[in-house]
């Protein structure tokens, strides 16, 4: 059976190394965090500044000086840092990050990103920090479901999309399988439902 | 030189001249100088190139600003949010520039302008088309794309505190780009919710030293 | 990944190979790693590489590693010293390399070498006899010189405190060089005054975020 | 009358404007600070990380984690800060401090300096922050004796000695004069008991 966002949600967090550094993009990755184990110890990072950050702040909790990369309220744990933006892409920039779990347009075999720019030539372009956080943790992770809402791949040979990034990205979390990407092409880790022949079909790629 | 405690913000903005480059703290509300943004509104300055973040959200601070026809150029990581309406409006009738530069990098050549750096290899962008027509270099099997400093006339930065010779210090994320930006500019002006005596700031945890203030306003 | 609290400083230094490129932390005495470099001396490892504001001091510490023949180069800014006798002689005997950078770009190329960025241009020692050999380039009708990052196998700091998942502060200007060592190299060994529980510093005054450091001990 | 150097230490100490940021380098220019009167609130830096640095530590007052950039035991001033290796000499190379005084080997009419190493063949080169404080201030301040103790000038044509920076002093403060340096050439501020064309002769250049 495919994974439901919660269960992918699920399966990226135990993939998470206990003690680890993560930045949790905007968006689906975000509900990795609801799935963190206390005994994990994994301290959450977001780059407008701060290591140690809480789940989404609610009611009198709210401060408007937190906030997440969304720009959401969050909250503060014990053991916490604040850094500039400087420092805080210093950071990512430099691979101090273990781990960046990021949503997609596309990726490609080779770990290639699209997820910044839909190349539509209305578009307004808004990269944010994707690309930074694309470069610079030592595993970069994507949450995506492997077929767009028209069937087409996401996961492809070559990225049709503006790129985010080069050969950055280790391994895709999809709804129908985990999959390993990076210079030496493809491999499925793990599939949900479906063997790597039906994939390969699904994906028109060798599996 | 030493920084001056302006009676408010009006005096904290005099003199900012047309064509200015101004640098603009904040990342969405968390750390916006709204009230030195409200001031340099009625201050008059035209022409202007912004270094923020964002372009502006709802009809107030950068996006007043903007409406105003003031705006001739934005240099930002991230213009488009759901209430980005006027920057929107402006940039498709062609009436704004944008130069988008990844988040990180926009802080990484602010530093470079503040601490004397003439340029810097960058790995962020590489292959990207914010990369397009800029010069690459490998350097020891990975390349690297060239970027350059990135310096204000004026900065306007929103921190928590000052003491009266200028040291400053900021609450949680909204820190963000006020100590880069504090580093980047001629003229310095910042905004804070209180002004302590000398001596009462930890010297350990000043985040910005005085050296870089010119103007502080209680606001 | 997570700090480790060690329970002596021969476990903190533990594991460190031959070879190795070490940075060791402190101005003068201030800051200086002293319990940590001792341990390196009874752990062995040869051949090394360090780097360093200064380059021993009388005939203890860096000194007394110099003296053991277990350094094979110092990279620092200032060896020369009222009681720098060991390390004058094994430099005078051609035991001994010497690379002499000045003092903001050794820091300079180490918080490269932490920040991701593959190189910078730098305006310091432009047209002296430290720049010869090195690329130039003139920007915005200023010349810069090329530098390349600095990092490290290992880094030994000395710090003021910790709290238990490696999150640390300084004191004064011990401060120094630590902040910036512990972003540039693979593994960061900290000897503290004090350890204390996760939550008791405070997050807007931590100087080095936990991220950063691997060991951490009590000496 | 020939300047004292206690007479020149003021003399500095006076042309330094109030609320300045300066940075006083070691040996003679130390002496400028205690000529530095409470009303100028002129901050001194020191580049081992500190802005707000009082007077030597006598005594009890000795903290050995707090010392000057020559190492010596210093106190805190109210209003102090303090900042790491990276920061400090990100803010000389920034050219924030307004004013930096350095002793010098040589000073070339043009305003180059030569004040780090004599080049003695068997001297071990150190260089410590020389370099980052020749090129970073707004103004270069140097106070050294006009001739050295064989009778040879110290402001030159072209120096002789390995450079520290290239044209990058403004002014030099010696015994007998004050002599603006720099792409116009050398010019005479004030001199002490001689005359422009005294001077001129001692020194080998048109003054």
């Amino acid at each position: 059976m495919s994974l439901s966002k919660d269960e992918l949600a699920a399966r990226v967090a135990a993939d998470i190394a206990p003690g680890s550094y993560v930045n949790l993009g905007i968006g689906q990755p975000t509900a990795v965090a609801d799935h963190l184990t206390r005994e994990q110890g994994v301290v959450l990072h977001t780059e407008n500044g701060m290591l140690g950050m809480g789940p989404l702040a609610h009611g009198a909790e709210i401060d408007p000086d937190l906030t997440n990369a969304g720009k959401q309220p969050v909250t503060e744990l014990p053991g916490a840092a604040y850094f500039h933006h400087a420092d805080s892409f210093a950071m990512m920039r430099g691979g101090h990050l273990d781990v960046c779990v990021l949503g997609a347009f596309q990726v490609s075999v080779r770990g290639d990103l699209a997820n910044w720019h839909t190349g539509a030539p209305d578009a307004i372009p808004a990269v944010g920090g994707a690309m930074d956080l694309a470069i610079g943790a030592k595993q970069v992770f994507v949450m995506m479901t492997l077929l767009a809402k028209d069937g087409t791949p996401k996961l492809v040979r070559e990225c049709t999309y503006p790129l985010t990034g080069l050969g950055c990205v280790t391994r895709v979390y999809s709804d129908l399988a985990v999959i390993d990407v990076g210079p030496g092409g493809a491999s499925v880790v793990e599939a949900f439902g479906v063997d790597s022949e039906e994939l390969g079909a699904l994906l028109h790629l060798d599996l | 030189m030493s920084a001056v405690l302006c009676d408010d913000v009006d005096e904290a903005v005099a003199g900012i001249q047309d064509g200015s480059t101004v640098l603009v703290s904040g990342f969405g509300m968390a750390g916006m100088p709204v009230d030195l943004i409200d001031a340099l509104i009625r201050q008059g300055a035209r022409d202007l190139t912004v270094v923020s973040n964002n372009a502006g959200n709802g009809d107030t601070g950068l996006a007043a600003l903007l409406a105003e026809g003031r705006v001739r150029k934005v240099i930002c990581s991230f213009p488009r949010q759901s209430d980005s309406w006027v920057f929107d409006r402006l940039y498709r009738e062609g009436r704004v520039e944008l130069e988008v530069v990844p988040q990180g990098t926009l802080a990484e050549r602010m530093r470079a302008a503040g601490a004397g750096i003439g340029a810097f290899y960058c790995p962020t962008g590489v292959g990207t088309p914010l990369a397009e027509g800029k010069e690459t270099r490998e350097i020891d099997g990975r390349t690297y794309v060239l970027e350059l400093p990135l310096a204000g006339d004026v900065a306007l930065i929103g921190a928590h505190r000052a003491d009266r010779i200028g040291n400053l210090v900021y609450r949680r994320t909204a820190r963000n780009f006020g100590p880069v930006m504090a580093t980047a500019a001629t003229t310095v002006v910042v905004q804070v919710r209180e002004v302590v005596e000398v001596g009462a700031l930890d010297p350990e945890a000043v985040v910005t030293p005085s050296i870089y203030v010119d103007r502080v306003v209680v606001a």
